[in-house]
Order: C-alpha cells, then structure tokens, then sequence
C-alpha cells in the first residue's frame, strides 16, 4: 500500500486536522466524535444542512462545508458511515433554530445511523427531515436490493439546497427542494482499477489489465459487471445511455414524520429524462482519474446528450465524490428547471467549491 | 444454572479477542461483496467495549449490556454499528437490573435483540445478513431451553446453528445491504455480518462451556 | 496501459474538445494548431498572457484560461512542449494592444519554442516580454544543469499576474511583478508512482513498493533520488525543510529586450525565506493522490512553517499542475507582500480556479 | 560527385522511415533520463516531412531543407523541434537556390547547421546532448573531405564518428537538457537526441552509398 499517510488509525484525524489548518476562514473542526462546520455555525435562523459518510470520498462531504453550501459534515472511518451520536452533535453544533435537514445517501449503514441521529435530535426537541439520495441506476429495482445508491447527486443536492437555506427557505420547503433535486438527478460510473482501504492494506478487488469494472459505487465495491474495457468513447457512451434511457423508478422511502414523531413510508417515483430536457452535466473523476480524461469523457457525453436532444446548460468536471484513489469516472445528469438552476448559479464559499464569493 | 453477570462479561471479553483476531478475515469477506470495512468496525467496537469495562464495570447484566450497546453505537458505523448496537439495546432492555438470568430470560433477551436487529434493518431470512445467523441460533436456542437441555448447551446448539446460518448465506444472492448491489455476484461468497455473528455466538458457547 | 482515452493521436485534441463543450461560455478552444483562448479575446488595452507547455500537467494551463488568468494557453503533446508557430497564432489571438506576457517555464523545450515564438511576435510588431519560472529546488545549481525546472510557481504567477492584467499593468510592470513572483517561490515534489504517457503506453519508471522518488519534475522523470517512502509527515517535512532551509539561489536568465530587438543575459538571485515572512502554502497533487492525503501533508507543512515562524496566511490544496495520473505531492511555498496577496484574492473565472466570480 | 537535390530528398525519407521504425527505441532511451517522448516527437515531425514533400516537392536543396525545418519547427516541439528545426534552416540557408552542393559546399552546410543548433541550444561538447554526435561528425566529415575522399567515403565517416559520439554520451553526467536534473543518475544512460542523431547521420550513409 502506496500512500502519503502515517499511521492507518490517524489517517482520517490528522486530514481533518489539515483540513482546519489549510481554511481555519471557512470551517472549524471537531474531533471525537469528528465533524466539520462552517467557520460562522450556527448561523440563527437559517435551516442548516447536515451530511455525512464515510470517509474517503473527499472532498464530499467536508470539502463542502461553508456558506451556501452545508453546515456540517460528519465524516467516519474509511467507507464506514458516522455514528448518530457523531451525527447528533453535529447538528446540536450547527442548529440554528430553523430546523436541520439530513442529506443521506442511501446505504444501510448511513440510513441507520442517520435515522438513529434523526431520533435523538428529535428527542431534544430539534426539527428534522432526513432526506435519502438514490440515484445510482446501475442498481435497477429496489425490490431486490437495498435500492439505489446515492452517488453524484448527493453533491448537487448540497449545493443547491444550500443555496436554498441561504435564502430562506424553511425546513418544509427544502426537504421537498431536496426530494426534487434527487427525484431529477441520475449517475452511473466505472473503475478502471480498485482502491485501497487503509486499514485492509491491499486493493479492494483485482481488475485484469483489460477489463473495467462497470456500475461501480463510491466504496471501491465491485460493480455490477466486469467488462473487457473498451475505448472511452464506449464508455461515456454506455454510461450516458443508461442514464438517458433510465425508466421511471419507483421505491418506497422512509422519511421522519415529525407531527407524528415516527418514521413513514411515502412512496416515490423519478421521471426519466427525456427530449427536450435542459440539464446539467457532471463528469467526476473517482479520485486517480486525471483531468484531461474526463474531459475526454465529457465530450462524448455532449454528443449522445445531443443525440438525445437533452440540453447540457451547466457543466461540473472534477473529483468531487471519489473512492480514495480508483481511477474511473461516473457520469451525472441532473434535470434543471429555473429554480433548480438559479440556486445552482448562486455564490458558495467551501474548501472544495468556490464561486460568486 | 442461569447466566450470570461475570460470564457476561466474559463473552464480551472473549468476543472482542476473536473479533481482532478475525479482522482480516472479516475485512476479506467484506472487501470480496461489500466495502472491505466490516472487519475493523467490529475491532473498533469491541475495543472500545473493553475500554469501556476497564474504566468501570456496571454491576447488572442489563447496565452492562447497555454499556456495549452504546460502545458499538458509538463508535462503529456503518450498517453494523446501528445493527448491534440495537441487538445489544434491545438485550438490554430485557436484562434491566438483573445480576443473573434464568435459562428462559436468556431465551427472551435474545429473542428480543433478534427483533431490534430486525426492526433496524428489515431484512428477513435468505437476504444473505447476519439475519441470516443470528435466526436460526435464536431459535435454536429456544428449542435447546425448551427441550430442558442446560444453558450451555443449548448455546452450543446455538452456535452450531449460526455456523450452519453463516455457511448457509455463501450460495444466497443478497437482497439486503452493500452486497445487494452486486445481483448474481454476491452468490458465492460468505456474508461478513453472518460470520461476525457466528466469531460473537462461538464465544458465547466457549464462555459457558467453560468452567 | 488504462485509460479513458481513445486513440493516443487523438487524446490532447478529444480533451481540448471535451473542455471547449464544457466552457463555451469561460474559453474558446483552437484546433490545429492547438490553443485554449478567454472566450472574450482579445481584451483591448489590456496585456495578454500567454502560458503553454506539454499536455498531461491538467488542469495546467488551459483550464486556468479566463478572467483574471491566462488569455491563451497552448498545449503540446503530452510532455512535449508547443512550437513557436502555435504560440504566435494564439499570441495573435489574444493580443489587444498592450502587449503580451508569456510565462514560461524553464526547461530547454519550452525555453527553445517561447523563445522563437518571441522573436516571431516581435517581428510582426507586438511588444512581447518572456519571464522564466524556476522554482525547483530539487536542482541546486544552474551551472551543471540547465538551471531550476518550473513547476508549482507557474500557477500561481498565471493567477497572479492575470489578475494585475486585469488591474490595469503595463507591460513592463506586469514582467516585473511575474519576475519578482518567480522570485518568491519555491517549491518541491516527490512521486509514489510513475505515470504512462500514453504514446510509450507502459510506465515511464518503474519504482518498488516501499519506494519514492523525491525531486522529481512534473513530466513523469525520475527524481533526484529514489529513497525508501518514509511517513507522510517525513514526506512533507522532507519537502518543507528543502524549501525552506534553500540558500540564495542565482543564475543567468535570457529575457527579450524590446527596445534592442534581441536577448539579453540578466542575472537574478532569489532571496531565501526567512523568519518573519508570510507565505502561501500550495499542497499539490501530481494527478494520482487523492484530497484527504494532500491534506495529511499540509498538516505536517503547517507545523514545519511554524516551526521556522514564517507564518501561512493563504493555502491551496488541490491537483493543479500534475504529472497525468501520477501519485505523489508537491509543495510551494510562496513569500508575499500587500500586493501578491491582493492580487491573489482578486476575482478569477477559469474552467479549474474561480472565485469572486 | 556533389550532393543532389534527389539524394537530400532520399535522406530525409530514409530518416522518416529510420526514426518511425526507432520510434519506441529512442522514447524508452528518453523514459530512462527524460520524459519518454523523444520517438515520438522525431517521428511526429518526420512523418509530417514526408506529407510535405507528397504535397510537392521543392525545386532546389536549400528549398527542401527550409522545408523540412519549417516542419519540424512546427510539428516537434520539445527540445528537438527548436534544436533539429533551428539546424536544418541554418543548413538550408546555405543551400539557398542550389540543386546540388560540391563537397566543401556541404561540409559548409553541416558546419553552419551545427553552429545553429548551438547557438540555440548553447550546449557545448560532453553535455551529453545531440551534440555529442554532432560535433565529432561534423568534423569527421571536414576530415574526410579535406583529406580528398570521396563525399560518400566523408559521409560514412561521419556516421561512424556520430555513432562513436553517441556511444561517448553513455559514461557522461548530463548538464543540459532534461537530463541534467537527475545529476549523477543520468551516467550510465544513452542520450536520445544524439541517438537520434546518429539514425539521420546512417541515413545519409546509406543514401550516398546506394548506387
Ligand atoms: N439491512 C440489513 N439487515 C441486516 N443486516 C445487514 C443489513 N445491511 C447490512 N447488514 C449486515 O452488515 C454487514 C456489513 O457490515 P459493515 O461492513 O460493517 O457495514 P457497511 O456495509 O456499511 O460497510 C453485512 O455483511 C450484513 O450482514
Ligand atoms: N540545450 C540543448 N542543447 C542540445 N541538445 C539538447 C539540449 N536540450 C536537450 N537536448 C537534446 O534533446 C533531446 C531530448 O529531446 P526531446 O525528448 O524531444 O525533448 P524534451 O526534452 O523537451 O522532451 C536530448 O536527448 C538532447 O539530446
Ligand atoms: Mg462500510
Ligand atoms: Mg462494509
Ligand atoms: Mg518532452
Ligand atoms: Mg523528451
């Protein structure tokens, strides 16, 4: 294992702790239990933005933190999701008040913890709505499966429900905002080769020197196939088909009913995308993917995108939600509408995304 | 003879040195169909289990019990931190202010954690989780008790069974959990969860058998 | 050899491609010859800044064309310096009157080129000034070597520079204040693994897994030295102590003199860091090392600084100049004053860097 | 016998082909001490030479090489486009309207193409350059040809002496050009550029000798 840390157990501390010396403006670090907020938290009167994951995936969630995007970030161990007391004091340290929306990618692991944290923040009197991310489509029914995962949507919904908070809305507003964000948002991605959890030293899966692993998550995880890997333009192309012409998915999910103190089933239902569609396009390197390749994939993606008469109107290109160091990419499309958009385009002033501020 | 505060103990002692010295084992079956984490969340837990032992023992079964539950909640994540910690929870519930448990109440107290587990992940039997192992051993248990067969004996009954669960899930495909992504692929490999749960029941069965 | 590329021929102009679908509204993209222009050029009045190198240092120089940054960046092959025909036309493209700055960094290909390149430009009538970066510290004297290598100070003399582009400096200001930010930067790099250039399609060294190369270039070259990889926090105060324990450094630089139409030899010395200074601390990727790892180095970086009381007053952290997927760090350490710090802040809107914008 | 414009046009494609056959060769010779892209660099110019003169052919030497060096300008980049590129013209400035060259007109030539790649370059012997072959050729040629030999005896001087100085640059530490950053580590290596030196310098060789 090749990698510029030092002891396994500190890897996730002593990031966190460069992390505060590199924005001490932007954000404050707490450690044990470990979370990241913005420098100015609580801010009074504005509903604050909670996410969290594992570690691993920088620069989500912490590289995110700060105006107008979220409040705080809960980061665990590598790939191992927060604990909810990790979780509850986060959001006692980031609550100003308004309430406090959950983004929570769904895996069982973050959605127990979450839902645990969401039950002792409520115990204390906290407003909360825990909202799920799944917008993986390599994962095809939910019926079979823990259902979809959430993968590049996650990122997007930050942004744009931060931007919402900093304008006001109310905690109701934005967890709808949040839902409709998900319910337009789709990926998929590939590896091209493994990662390495720290503490198991040696890569999480072997890939031939010709194959490629496709409908990947973001936990070094084998994907849903092993493919022999084909030139990029087939796999931009493959990735974008299967988001383009992705059905409507339907699922059952459990959000917090806070009148009635318990959690409720509520049933929804994403609309595929379709001609006509103005989107914004997210090309994400998995963490060893360089640059000048995604761009590379981008432009593939533009001309199928185009094909589809779906029309690319925002543009993001980077790693942004990766797995440690995987080479690969996923591929994002997320539909806009003149809200969606605007919130987009609004200032945000974070470690990892920086525009307007 | 009924199970009492100090053997426990022991089984949380004993779990947590089986646990560490199947991590890499454990992290090898989680790399192959899930995230390759499952060993050092369960080694994490349960050392800081007997931190936690070591700072001050609580003096009943069900304040002990809570203690672990808290620990595992605390500091493991993941989908086996809610997962045990909510088994150990519910153990505890059951187990409140008792310095001992009659063969029954140990039935009822592991009954009620299956049920936590349960209700926390909503996987039935044949998703290919721990559920997996800890069912038939519950009911293995019961039967054991029931059929007037000693404690300890009864519990290695039920680690026979949880071995039989945990081999039980290599053919499953999983429809539950991080492995669930993989569809047909997850068929084959033996569930992390399942094999925690069996390391955990094997050293319950060795506590008691014990003198 | 795995990467998202299709054919090799094909990769620099598919990614040039890809970035121009991406940005239409940030950059216009030349093919044949090769160059990445603002979308507005050419800005009339003010001086234009020219940059370019071989590809593969992504996001390096074209994604860091826009406001307050370059004007044009040229890419060659990967690793291979641009010819002196496609700096001109783009030096064409971008000229408004004012003159045009071309940032160069020392190395004999990318010397050579510009070189000719000026002497075109100045030949057609356009005021041209060429300043070297050579920050490199691996390399110690100039006399036995062609002198330092630029690598993290091009950067940031491109941000800052384009920005008192923006403010209004002339041409003979702007030289001076690339030269004097050339002069108060040093930096350090150091590899865990080689890269593949896609052309050769293996690795271009071949490095034992407990081993490093410390003081490498950015072009996937071996190092100074190759060395048993220590802990990160002995990586970075390896780097760290280099830079700033680094004596006078003086040499003879070729700079174009406009008014006698011919190169001229100057002497210049940069000024050690010292106690007391105030510096920007850039913790960078070379393409393969993933966020929280680089944040791991800038931990231990921050601690070395204070140690030796010279105070970090900005950061950044990121894959900025990189060596295609190359994993390993650089560092940079850059001394500033009221008018480089200013100059930094100041809004800038390119594909990879923006903020105030 | 004189150089012709038939024989300098023969040269050059021998030289495309030489370098496009040596491609992988002289990129792993510069993956060693450089950035492993040499081949593809003299290759990439080379190539675009042969579509240039398949586009129409110059009527005189100092046109063909003028041409030939535009395109290397052009195409190359790196180090060796300025460096080939820069040689070639100040070699097609001599040639200037000529169809064939005397014997002393093309040691002129070479001569004056050898001071522009240093003046270019500013690299003297033992920097272990393309220098290093150039240098001892250009004067093996001069040799030869002021010792009366016949322009192809001189020439096949020349490319032994090339292949001699290419071999010389092994044992040498490098002090300009990439090279010269690995400091010690660069001793032991072949230089790229004077390899692919000596491939045009056998070019010329063959040319002149085939009847
Ligand atoms: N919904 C669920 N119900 C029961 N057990 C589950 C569920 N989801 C996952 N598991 C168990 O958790 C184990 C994985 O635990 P771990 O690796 O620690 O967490 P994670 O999957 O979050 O990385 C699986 O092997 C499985 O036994
Ligand atoms: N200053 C110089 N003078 C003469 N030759 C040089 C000089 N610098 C480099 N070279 C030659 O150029 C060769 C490398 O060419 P190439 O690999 O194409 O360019 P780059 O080094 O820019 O990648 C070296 O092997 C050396 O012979
Ligand atoms: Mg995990
Ligand atoms: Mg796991
Ligand atoms: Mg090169
Ligand atoms: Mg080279």
């Amino acid at each position: 294992m090749k990698k510029l840390i030092n002891q396994v157990e500190d890897f996730v501390r002593e990031s966190l702790e460069g992390m505060a010396a590199a924005h001490p403006e932007l954000v404050r670090v707490h450690l044990d239990p470990n979370y990241v907020v913005r420098a100015d938290a609580p801010v009074v009167g504005k509903v604050a933005l909670v996410s969290g994951g594992g570690s691993g995936h920088e620069p989500m969630h912490a590289g995110f933190v700060g105006r107008g995007m979220l409040d705080a970030a809960c980061p665990g161990e590598v790939f191992t999701s927060p604990t909810p007391d990790q979780l509850l004091e986060a959001t006692r340290a980031v609550h100003g008040g308004a309430g406090v929306l959950n983004i929570v990618k769904n895996y069982s692991g973050d959605v127990m913890n979450f839902e645990m944290a969401a039950e002792l923040a409520a115990a204390e009197g906290i407003s909360v709505a825990n909202i799920l991310i799944d917008d993986d489509v390599a994962v095809r029914d939910s019926l079979y499966t823990q259902g979809r995962r959430g993968v590049g949507t996650t990122v997007l919904a930050e942004k744009i429900c931060g931007a919402a908070a900093e304008r006001g809305y109310d905690l109701d507003r934005l967890a709808a905002l949040c839902r409709k964000t998900n319910a337009a948002g789709r990926s998929m991605g590939m590896a091209l080769t493994s990662c390495t959890v720290p503490a198991r030293g040696s890569p999480t899966f072997d890939l031939g020197a010709d194959e490629m692993e496709i409908g990947i998550g973001i936990h070094g995880e084998p994907g849903r196939q092993r493919l022999p890997l084909p030139a990029a333009d087939a796999v931009s192309e493959m990735l974008a088909t299967a988001i383009l012409q992705d059905p409507a998915y339907s699922r059952v999910a459990r959000e917090w009913d806070r009148s009635a103190s318990a959690w409720q089933d509520i049933e929804l239902v994403d609309e595929p995308l379709k001609a006509g569609d103005t989107v914004l396009a997210f090309v994400n390197s998995m963490g060893g993917t360089p640059l000048a390749e995604l761009y590379v994939v981008y432009r593939k993606l533009a001309e199928v995108c185009r094909k589809h008469r779906v029309e690319i109107v925002r543009s993001w290109v980077g790693p942004y939600i990766t797995s440690l160091e995987m080479q690969g990419v996923s591929i994002t499309l997320l539909r806009l509408d003149d809200e969606l958009t605007g919130l987009w385009d609004d200032p945000v002033l974070t470690p990892a995304l920086r525009w307007g501020a | 003879m009924p199970l009492t505060l100090q053997q426990t103990r022991a089984w949380l002692e004993r779990s947590a040195q089986v646990l560490s010295e199947n991590q890499q084992h454990l992290t090898d079956l989680d790399a192959a169909i899930g995230d390759a984490d499952h060993g050092s969340n369960m080694d994490r837990g349960f050392c800081k289990i007997l931190a936690a032992l070591a700072a001050g023992a609580p003096a009943d079964i069900g304040a002990l019990l809570k203690l672990a539950a808290m620990t595992l909640i605390g500091s493991v994540g993941g989908a086996a931190g809610p997962l045990y910690g909510t088994l150990f929870l519910r153990m505890a519930a059951e187990a409140a202010d008792k310095a001992e448990l009659a063969d029954a109440e140990v039935v009822g107290m592991f009954r009620s954690g299956l049920l936590g587990l349960q209700d926390r992940g909503n996987a039935g039997p044949g998703a290919k989780t721990m559920v997996d192992a800890w069912l038939p051993a519950v009911d293995a248990l019961q039967a054991g008790v029931a059929a007037g067969q000693e404690l300890a004996s009864a519990a290695h009954g039920m680690r026979l069974a949880a071995e039989a669960g945990m081999r039980a899930t290599i053919p499953m495909q999983a429809t539950k959990g991080r492995a669930s992504y993989l569809g047909e692929r997850s068929i084959g490999h033996q569930d992390p969860g399942a094999t925690s749960t069996f390391l955990i029941l094997r050293a319950l069965d060795e506590v008691l058998r014990s003198p």
